[in-house]
């Protein structure tokens, strides 16, 4: 049984006024009301009468993990958090960005949530397929169970199955369509380097102008920084204007991240993200 | 616009005889920036040298390419050149045309082709080098020595004998180490305190030598050069300032704890000092074994001491201490028998470990240097036990590599002082230093029994009372053997301080399986460590006899002093930096750096380097993801300029 | 016999393969010798047969039958040799061919022709329990493994009786082997025969997977360390005397009758304690039991003396003397003790054997802790065994 | 001059088009429409409500190269990248895009220095604008009626195309336009009644409603310089906004561009590429200054670059209500909402 | 002519390099498409290095360091080991074929591995034929 997203709306109100009430939380980060009933927006509150603009529904889709790393360090934050998101809000705990006990989890067991683009079911297909939050303090829904429990990985076997040059000409006619808006850098909460790598001029990874090889090395070097990081939220690809299906290259490098290391990407605070850590005896075979 | 120098060497026909040296030079002239472009027979000989230092001031070069053998082999020659004719040497590539190129093809259009293509690489890089200057820390000139066994008494005495402040820390009440136990030593047979007092007073009167006794170090801070270390001075409860050794409190005192100096075969006061030759030669007090911290009354010493010496409410302090460089000579400890319940050792009085027998031959002894056992009897037969823990799969792998020559050692004492028949039982007989083989033959003359089978179980004798069976297989007549023996000596393993871990964290140190500190190179730097400015000397590192330990301590002394002797220091210049504008406090460095060199600046929200520790190796340039630290000397766009360079042709 | 040998490196390779690669980082200490129960009373020498195989030197088969797989010098090699590995390497390498000790040959015949080394019939395994007891089927939770020892040798069978008494009086679900299995091939292995112990284990293994076994309980502590070791890791195997102990203390079981002060000491099987690595399970049994005077042996748990019987030994000849049973029954003695108990049918054979050969039986009773314990619970053993099958034949010593 | 033609004969035009010069028309892509240039005439797609990216790519394309040099050589000695045109037919142009380019004109070639690319680029175009479907619903993004332009208001095209049942009328609308339709044999002579029904189709779109009420420029301007200083407003309406750069890619009347030099084996290229104010680097000074580090500070920068500034030094609010900003916002900030607060947000005036 | 690849070396200075010059001491000859960067550690090499390589025309990418356990600076190639892997994944789902880029520990004392290793490399990259994927054309 899964609690109805009006449900869950009250309860986000209650629980955000609570906390702001009480003072243990500076903000709370949440959905609010957008132009129209299908396109919510991120919203902040701050005093518990912004809490009445506080809205949920299936269309409140945005991880809120990226803004996390706006504030400064140490404010206290209680942010509304779906699967995806309460794993990216834990690998920045795991890489030091923001201290547990700064964060209120607001945890929202979810399920049928759309893509507003589209009009979609959004599931394992373009995320983690995950329903409940794995960490939260407070729960705003009874978990849903029962549902068919798909690996986010099965949607890479044809991709996979294609042959090298096949395989090639796909991402390179995606990728010639990107436009660098980096809608993706900013949607993913784990891209909060400011500058990138890419703005530098000094060295100059990649050319700025739209162009092929340009375009290559930002995605390929992103995908590389996101590499044991990337949790899956499929934020990217549903940031882009001109929808380049990035979550596909994020599944198959978290893919083989966890065959390789045998971790996940923000699944238990005490991990350490996969490629700063090392142990002796991994096997030179992830070489060949 | 740089303007840049290119020279190729001919290395006689070494490189001419598979690169056309004069074409390469040609060729390099058409590249941009390139000003001078000039081949010699060879450009590392005196001429070459002066060539290039005449190019400089000539044609103002702000770069210089040297085409030629490897950079390992001559880029220090050429720094000197640059630097000598007032350019920044770091501002100089070496191409390695002869052993990557001329010396492994004899196609010369390949070879040509490939050195083109090499220099075309350098020039790219050339261009963007940026003179570097090697940062210079002042060196604090004291050392500290941590361990006063007979390793850390010897560095501390060639340290302090240079001029060298030296501060000698022991755990211990007295300095001395396990030296100080023993009776005699191998191969020579000479009084252990004969040749050792002598060395611990000089380190008493040494005014370059600070003793702290009774210490412990409780945090290290700093870097090569400028380390901070807090010391803890346990409270000893007598103000060894004002004691003047009278020892009257010792003789007055009730109290009766087990002497850890005499492997506890006998009780010693709750004041004492370890043994008559203690140095410092001032006694502590023992709180557990103490009638007035246990019950709160007595205080006899306090009546007895004139000086007025007895202080019962001292406290621990801290000492800090600053050094310039740390010689850890902590040594080892004898592994512990009673598991091995097959010896029965601690279950039959007559099983004694080796140290306990040091302490029986010793005249400063629990019994004067008589041998008499536990229940006062002197043995008729004792058998010595070899390699108890020691070549073990279960418990040490490593050999201990002395334990059989002071068992031949105690074979020899045990038939000068008894009339005991004496039997060893070992695997092999390791007799490999010098002079050892001879005392080997000497024993073996004395009429001692060798038994070659590994002692397997030390068993009551079913009939005769207090006596011992040891069972054991003489593999070479392949006969079951069972000796009756009155006492048999253990000779376990020499396994490292049971806190060898914990002060290993505290000097950023890795150890091997067994605890032993680990060396950075085995055969080429066994005595320094990962860590810059920490050494090590002794059994610490690993089991070895005297002469090795102290051939170790001269070294490691030698080793620090090469630091402290010069005031200042020279930092590597290849060092990392991170721009500020550029770090968004991910810390990815902060968690890679083996040397612990970035450190995460909380006010600033920025990570920064400390430039004392970084090796220069890249890592954390690598690991950041918006390319904010700068790797000098192998900067991000200087690799990328001369991958481009190389790709071009 | 002249004294000059040219090492056959080829056997010693064959000896590698057999499944005794150890022996090559044996560096001859002589601690298994020393080690070894048997080099003080016998001319078998652990050490010299390695010594043999490491080189392939000719005479080695004279005497590879010495040991009795007892594993203490396995434990002390401080080198890690497995030196049972070794043995049964050598024995398989130079027993092929009828080269059998003459003892053996029966015992191997009975294995390959009936399943069980006592030459009793195979149709006949589970007549000790005259249908009395429920045989296994897929619903039922335990398989009680009735060892070929237990079901053929009169002595034994008293063992399972108990056991199945036991059993039931515990409320588990259990249920006896059909007659199609056959031994479990442990002491065929140590003999050396692996071909044929290969055989008789998949036929076993047949029958578990046919019949869904997941929970063996064993009787012989051998069957429990071949289970454990050779047949995978799929099954949950338990010796009788832990699932007892463990009855014990979840209070299903509890002793009734007082033994009034009888003085018992417990002497631990190689293959339960040092194979098996269970030590506390028996005296936990044997403490529970009101007025038992418990004390033990001087050579016990880790350092317990090996009663002969492993590795073949329990049909091999042993010369007056050269028998460790004899030995671990005076040690027994010494002890003032009046039963000896112990939990392995094997140390039951050899120690019977003893106490009839050192004719002290009026002295001291061998008694398995299963019977002790069914005593403890007012079962009387001989009015269970009025019905004993009219099996023909004795076993010969 | 009024012609016509079916619906399904759009691709012989597009042939036709496609000798005559380079045709851009609507193509549908993965995510949805953009202008493309036409390699196979049946590409040609006006089954779409409006592209994705504006055609200001037409005449401002996100990469443009400048000049073409050697390192190492003298910059006088680079060779500038000749721009030859051939005649360009913006073909499916939505009225309230045709304002954008009449907005954008004001900035390339209006004041000040004149840029060349976009002049050339411009002459040598031909846009066929068509208007929007009138009893299809508006899509809740547009606001282009509260700017005053119409759903089918032909004013800024050459040619103004209407669709009527299946057939598609052309109205020449400049004299370019009137040349080039004569050119265009294939389209047959429209009849009295399409004519008439193209005239009411215009004046229905003027009262076709979008969402907000008409706006007076000059009164946003002021509420906007009174409210520039109200961090805690600004702060507010850009919580959400990630500060990317999709607003200003897809939107018609955004300019901003960044000029570059993109080196490759000492040959080189100075090429000029769309940039945007909400780039944290877009006013990062040489010194390291950055005078916009927050996001709040870079969108008041965009809003009122657009609804002040713009109506202060031109007298035109530099928007055309198209919606792209709003419809790709990842995180659906929407632009008029903003300015429908500023304006209502009367409580300003207290502080 | 046939096909020349040009193949970019990244050498670890401590080991891989050094042995490189000892392949050369002692004169062991190998085919001259290699052409060596020298960094100080394997670790040293950002994953964009590779990327880049490949988009300046590189046929093949052959990174060395030393053996895990020897690196002078104590773990520089256990990291290195985990970031090439995942680099190496990603190019293979690219399109780049797996046997264009290759990471092997080479020691200073193994001048033979080196020559071996690179004279490999270079037949099977002449196999693969030129790489035109990532190259930038001009």
């Amino acid at each position: 049984m899964t609690s109805s997203f009006k449900s869950i709306e009250e309860n986000l109100k209650a629980e955000a006024g609570k906390l702001l009430e009480s003072g243990r939380v500076e903000i709370v980060l949440a959905y609010g009301r957008g132009y129209d009933e299908n396109h919510p927006m991120p919203f902040v509150a701050k005093h518990p009468s912004d809490v009445a603009n506080m809205v949920f529904n299936e269309y409140c889709i945005h991880n809120l993990a990226r803004y996390l790393v706006r504030y400064p360090r140490g404010t206290k934050i209680a942010v509304a958090v779906k699967a995806a998101d309460c794993r990216a809000v834990i690998q920045l705990i795991q890489e030091e960005k923001i201290k547990r006990d700064d964060v209120v989890f607001l945890g929202i067991p979810v399920y049928g949530m759309k893509n507003p683009k589209t009009g979609e079911i959004i599931d394992s297909k373009t995320t983690c397929g995950m329903y409940n939050p794995v960490l939260y303090d407070v729960l705003l829904g009874e978990e849903v169970h029962g549902q068919k429990i798909v690996s986010p990985y099965d949607v890479l076997a044809d991709y996979e199955a294609m042959d090298k040059e096949a395989r090639w000409a796909f991402w390179k006619k995606e990728f010639d369509r990107c436009i660098r808006c980096y809608a993706c850098r900013k949607a993913c909460p784990m891209c909060y380097c400011d500058p990138c790598f890419i703005d530098q001029s000094k060295p100059r990874w990649g050319d700025k102008s739209p162009q092929s090889h340009g375009n290559l090395m930002y995605h390929l070097t992103r995908f590389h920084h996101l590499a044991g990081r990337c949790i899956d939220c499929g934020e990217c690809s549903r940031a882009c204007p001109v929808d380049i299906p990035l979550y596909l290259f994020h599944k198959k490098v978290a893919k083989e991240c966890e065959e390789m290391f045998g971790q996940a990407a923000g699944m238990s605070i005490d991990d350490k993200p996969a490629l700063v850590n090392f142990r002796v005896d991994d096997s030179d075979k992830i070489l060949e | 616009m740089s303007r840049i120098g290119v020279f190729v060497c001919h290395c006689g026909l070494n490189i001419a005889k598979t690169v056309r040296v004069s074409e390469l030079a040609q060729f390099a002239a058409t590249l941009p920036d390139v000003v001078v472009a000039k081949d010699y027979k060879f450009m590392c000989s005196t001429p070459g040298q002066e060539m290039i230092a005449n190019d400089i001031k000539q044609h103002k070069l702000d770069r210089i390419i040297v085409t030629a053998c490897s950079p390992l082999m001559h880029e220090q020659t050429f720094r000197k050149v640059l630097a000598a004719s007032g350019l920044n040497q770091y501002l100089l590539t070496i191409v390695n045309i002869r052993e990557q190129v001329s010396w492994v093809t004899h196609d010369i259009e390949e070879g040509t082709a490939k050195a083109k293509a090499l220099l075309n690489g350098a020039v790219y890089r050339a261009r963007l080098l940026a003179p570097l200057t090697s940062r210079v820390i002042d060196v604090n000139p004291d050392v500290m020595v941590i361990g006063a066994g007979i390793a850390g008494i010897q560095a501390a005495l060639e340290l302090a004998n240079t001029g060298k402040k030296v501060y000698l820390v022991e755990k211990n009440s007295t300095i001395g180490g396990h030296m100080a136990q023993f009776d005699k030593t191998f191969p020579t047979l000479d009084c252990s305190a004969c040749i050792l007092t002598p060395k611990m007073d000089s380190i008493l009167q040494h005014k370059n030598i600070t003793m702290l006794t009774s210490c412990e170090v409780s945090e290290v801070k700093g870097f090569v050069g400028n380390f901070d270390i807090t010391i803890r001075q346990k409270a000893r409860y007598v103000d060894h300032g004002k004691c003047n050794a009278c020892l009257a409190c010792t003789e007055k005192c009730p109290g009766k704890g087990v002497s850890e100096w005499d492997e506890g075969l006998v009780k010693r006061k709750a004041i004492y000092i370890p043994f008559p030759q203690a140095v410092p030669q001032k006694p502590v007090i023992d709180r557990d074994s103490c009638t007035f911290f246990k019950k709160g009354k007595c205080r006899l010493c306090e009546k007895v001491c004139e000086q007025k010496a007895i202080d019962f409410d001292q406290q621990d302090t801290f000492i800090q201490v600053k050094a310039g460089a740390v010689i850890l000579a902590t040594g080892y400890d004898l592994m512990d028998t009673k598991p091995l319940i097959q010896y029965g050792y601690g279950k039959y009085p007559g099983v004694y470990n080796a140290l306990e027998v040091e302490r029986l031959f010793n005249s400063a002894g629990p019994t004067g240097g008589k041998v008499t056992m536990r229940d006062g009897r002197e043995p008729q037969a004792i058998a010595v036990l070899h390699c108890i823990g020691s070549r073990d799969k279960n418990n040490s792998e490593h050999c201990s590599r002395v334990c059989c020559m002071y068992s031949l050692k105690f074979a020899h004492l045990f038939k000068e002082k008894t009339s005991a028949d004496v039997y060893q039982f070992y695997i092999d007989m390791r007799a490999a230093g010098k002079g050892y083989e001879e005392f080997y033959n000497r024993i073996i003359g004395e009429d001692v029994k060798f038994i070659r089978g590994k002692g397997a179980r030390v068993a009551q004798s079913p009939d005769e009372e207090g006596r011992l069976i040891v069972e054991a297989e003489d593999t070479i007549t392949g006969k079951f053997i069972k000796v009756p023996v009155d006492m048999v000596v253990l000779s376990p393993a020499m396994v490292p301080r049971a806190d060898s871990r914990d002060i290993a964290r505290l000097f950023n140190l890795s150890t091997d399986k067994q605890g032993f500190f680990m060396e950075r190179h085995p055969k080429l730097a066994p005595l320094s460590t990962m860590s810059e400015g920490i050494f090590i000397a002794g059994v610490c590192q690993s089991p070895k006899d005297i002469p090795d330990t102290v051939a170790q301590a001269n070294g490691a002394a030698a080793e620090a002093l090469t630091i402290v002797v010069k005031d200042k220091m020279e930092l590597e210049a290849t060092t990392a930096m991170v721009n500020p504008a550029s770090c968004c406090a991910c810390q990815n460095c902060v968690r890679v750096c083996p040397y612990g060199a970035p450190f995460f600046n909380e006010s600033k929200g920025v990570s920064e380097i400390n430039e004392a520790l970084c090796k220069g190796c890249g890592l954390c340039a690598s690991v950041c993801p918006s390319s904010a630290i700068i790797a000098r000397h192998f900067t991000n766009d200087q690799v990328l300029a001369e991958m481009e360079g190389l790709m071009e042709f | 016999m002249s004294q000059t040998v040219t090492p056959y490196l080829e056997m010693s390779q064959a000896i590698m393969e057999a499944g005794g690669e150890a022996l090559k980082k044996c560096y001859q200490c002589g601690t298994c010798a020393g080690t070894c129960p048997w080099t003080p009373i016998t001319d078998f020498n652990i050490r010299k047969l390695v010594r043999f195989g490491q080189l392939g030197l000719d005479g080695i088969e004279d005497f590879m039958w010495g040991c009795s797989t007892c594993k203490f010098c396995v434990d002390r090699c401080p080198r890690g040799v497995e030196i049972i590995d070794v043995v049964t390497a050598i024995r398989n390498v130079y027993s092929g061919g009828g080269m059998l000790p003459q003892s053996l040959r029966a015992f191997v015949g009975s294995l390959s022709a009936r399943g069980n080394p006592w030459s009793g019939d195979q149709a006949k395994r589970n007549d000790w329990a005259k249908e009395k007891y429920p045989l296994y089927t897929k619903d039922k939770e335990y398989l009680f493994w009735s060892c070929c020892t237990v079901c053929y040798d009169p002595r034994n069978t008293r063992l399972a009786k108990a056991t199945a008494e036991l059993l039931n009086q515990s409320g588990l679900s259990w249920g006896l082997p059909s007659v199609d299995v056959n031994c479990c091939g442990e002491s065929l292995k140590k003999v050396g025969d692996l071909e044929l112990f290969e055989r008789l284990k998949n036929n076993n293994l047949d029958y578990f997977k046919s019949n869904g076994v997941s929970k063996i309980i064993t009787v012989s502590p051998h069957c429990l360390a071949s289970f454990k070791k050779d047949y995978g890791d799929d099954y949950e195997v338990l010796h009788l005397s832990e699932l007892i102990a463990r009855l014990v203390k979840e209070g299903k079981l509890t002793p009734k009758k007082d033994f009034g002060g009888v003085k018992v000491t417990y002497h631990d099987p190689c293959y339960l304690g040092r194979h098996s690595g269970v030590y506390d399970a028996p005296r936990d049994v044997l403490k529970s039991i009101a007025g038992l005077d418990f004390v033990e042996m001087g050579r016990n748990r880790e350092q317990s003396m090996c009663c002969g019987g492993g590795g073949g030994g329990l049909w091999m000849e042993k010369l007056k003397g050269e028998r460790l049973s004899d030995l671990r029954i005076e040690e027994a003695l010494e002890t003032g003790a009046s039963v000896l108990a112990t939990a392995c049918p094997y140390c039951i054979t050899m120690f019977e054997d003893s106490v009839r050969t050192l004719n002290v039986d009026d002295r001291i009773k061998i008694k398995d802790v299963t019977e002790l314990f069914l005593e403890s619970l007012d079962v009387n053993i001989e009015e269970l065994m009025a019905g004993a099958s009219d099996l023909n034949f004795t076993c010969k010593m | 001059m009024l012609k016509k033609t079916a619906i399904n004969k759009i691709s012989e035009l597009a042939a036709v088009l496609m000798e005559k010069g380079t045709l851009l028309a609507p193509v549908k892509e993965a995510a949805g429409f953009n202008f493309r240039e036409i390699s196979d005439a049946g590409q040609v797609n006006l089954h779409f409500h409006n592209t994705i990216i504006s055609p200001k790519s037409a005449f401002f394309p996100q990469m443009e190269d400048f000049v073409r040099y050697q390192t190492g050589k003298s910059i006088l000695e680079a060779a500038p990248v000749e721009l030859n045109l051939k005649p360009v037919f913006l073909f499916g142009v939505r009225p309230c895009d045709v304002k954008s380019f009449e907005i954008m004109d004001i900035h390339f070639s209006g004041t000040g220095a004149v840029d060349p690319y976009w002049k050339k680029r411009r002459e040598a175009a031909t846009i066929f604008g068509h208007a929007f479907d009138l009893n299809e619903a508006a899509d809740p993004a547009e606001f282009y009626h509260t700017l005053g332009i119409g759903a089918a208001d032909p004013q800024g095209s050459d040619i103004f195309m209407v669709t009527k049942d299946n057939d598609l009328l052309f109205k020449s609308i400049t004299p370019k336009g009137k040349k080039l339709l004569e050119e265009l044999t294939m389209l047959t002579e429209a009849s009295a009644g399409d004519r008439k029904y193209f005239e009411d189709y215009i004046a229905r779109g003027h009262d076709y409603k979008t969402r907000f009420a008409s706006v007076e420029p000059k009164a946003i301007a002021t509420e906007f310089e009174s409210i520039f200083d109200n961090r805690e407003f600004w702060k507010n309406v850009s919580n959400a906004c990630l500060s990317c750069g999709v607003c200003t890619f897809v939107c018609p009347t955004c300019y901003c561009f960044d000029i570059c030099d993109e080196t490759l084996f000492n040959k080189g290229t100075r090429r000029r590429v769309w940039d945007a104010c909400m780039f944290t680097d877009f006013t990062l000074e040489a010194s390291g200054h950055n005078p916009r580090t927050n996001v709040y500070q870079r969108l008041r920068q965009k809003i009122c670059h657009k609804y002040s500034f713009s109506i202060r030094k031109y007298g035109v609010i530099s928007c055309v209500g198209c919606g792209r900003c709003t419809r790709y916002c990842p995180v659906n900030i929407d632009i008029f909402s903003i300015v429908e607060q500023a304006v209502k947000a009367k409580w300003y005036k207290r502080l | 002519m046939s096909f020349e690849p040009k193949i970019l070396g990244i050498a670890c200075n401590w080991c891989t390099y050094t042995g490189a010059d000892l392949a050369g001491t002692t004169r062991l000859e190998y085919p001259q498409n290699l052409r060596v960067v020298r960094v100080m550690c394997s670790s040293r090499i950002n994953p964009s290095f590779i990327f880049r390589a490949f988009q300046l025309g590189a046929d093949g990418v052959l990174v060395g360091g030393c053996h895990p356990g020897d690196c002078h600076y104590n773990t520089g190639n256990l990291y290195a080991r985990r970031r090439l892997a995942v680099t190496r994944k990603i190019l293979e789902f690219a399109g780049i074929e797996p046997g264009r880029f290759r990471v092997e520990w080479i020691s200073a004392s193994e001048g033979n591995k080196f020559a071996e290793v690179v004279t490999e490399f270079t037949r099977q990259i002449k196999n693969l034929g030129p790489q035109n994927k990532f190259k930038i054309s001009q």
